[in-house]
């Protein structure tokens, strides 16, 4: 199980902003996690596109498409920060 | 080393007579306050919501304080990042950095308010007369941050 | 555009409030604070006195912003700086320097500092426990402003 | 008559903070200036060495040597500055 995060649009767009959940076995980083999640349609495929600059973050750090995703993670999807 | 992420306002003056207290070997105090513009991308703003990722924005600012130490001969450094509600003229975020010449203050204090805005995790929502918008990432931070890399 | 030279203490939160009063298309303020070190060249300052040329000062100071205000989209800008008899920990100078966007703040605010330092007529004395002495000017305060240049 | 002004430690050497001066009619600019009051000897000579960086402001303008003096200017002279 791991546990999942959105931010800011993406949390409006989803209509969540936090769902504990159980990829099938070749989840096995953020890119196909991603993938996964995208196969969801709606709201999931459009802000989840690839050409949709969407930041990730396992266990509050940046992470990139190879980052490795485990059992008990916390994994955040988010917009580009606009802070400060 | 101090990283606040509050709801509340700040009191600069107060803030930074606690980075200098106790310490006269400080020379340099650079500071730097972001405020809310009531216009922003050409539209008025009457209203800007704060949101962040409690546990990470805290980490991610810690982090970003800790390079600059290691970057700069710093002696303290201080970030206070608003969330929630917002109004135009508001005080938004507060950087401060102490070291005892100028240099350092002024380099660091950059350093920190560039990757802050590209690395810290807060998005802004505006409200304005066409409704409410997340506000944009700028290129221009990115390019911003790149300087120091 | 405000220039003060004094004898008196500043209130740094008083002063950017000041700035920032009544312009709520303020996105930025940079500071800068100059503190009195209670050591300097290896020895300890008991006491420092500042010297100045009035009119000249209030006159190099005014120009050094209007420069500021030239090369950068500066909304507002204000020097304070101290003179006579100072200690350790004491506050000689201000500089903040309003804007919309941040990078025009913090390059404007370096700048003044910089011409400050190399082009206003101040002059510190220092008591320490080896006697009185005249601050040298510092190369490295002379490299640091040939880059606006 | 010209006003003439020291600060600083050149103040101290010389023992006064401003005079009012009647240069010859040889002294025409700021290095003709220096050069009259050198010849007074002592502080002077030393002070305004050439080896020394001393700055002059003429009307309370920074002023090169080549910086012309004229009836009823105010000449400073003092070390380089270090404030802020």
């Amino acid at each position: 199980m791991i546990t999942l995060l959105y931010f800011a649009r993406l949390r409006e767009s989803f209509g969540i902003s936090s769902e504990q959940a159980h990829p099938p076995a070749h989840v096995v980083d953020v890119r196909s996690l991603t993938e996964w999640l995208r196969q969801r349609g709606g709201a999931w495929q459009e802000e989840l596109a690839q050409s949709r600059p969407v930041r990730v973050a396992v266990n509050q750090d940046m992470a990139g498409p190879d980052r490795a995703v485990c059992d008990g993670d916390e994994i955040a999807f988010f917009p580009p920060v606009t802070g400060g | 080393m101090t990283v606040r992420v509050q709801n509340e306002d700040f009191d600069l003056g107060a803030e930074i007579l606690k980075l200098r207290q106790g310490n006269s070997g400080i020379g340099a105090i650079a500071s730097f306050v972001g405020l809310v513009r009531d216009l922003n991308e050409n539209a008025r703003v009457a209203e800007m919501t704060l949101e962040h990722y409690p546990g990470m924005t805290e980490k991610a600012l810690a982090e970003i304080l800790e390079q600059a130490k290691q970057r700069w001969s710093i002696i303290d450094a201080l970030v206070i990042h608003r969330v929630g509600s917002l109004k135009p003229a508001d005080q938004i975020v507060l950087v401060a950095v102490s070291s005892a010449h100028r240099g350092a203050a002024f380099a660091a204090c950059e350093f920190i308010m560039d990757y802050l805005k590209t690395r810290a995790p807060f998005w802004k929502k505006e409200q304005t007369e066409a409704g409410a918008r997340w506000v944009d990432a700028h290129e221009s931070d990115e390019t911003a941050v790149q300087r120091w890399v």
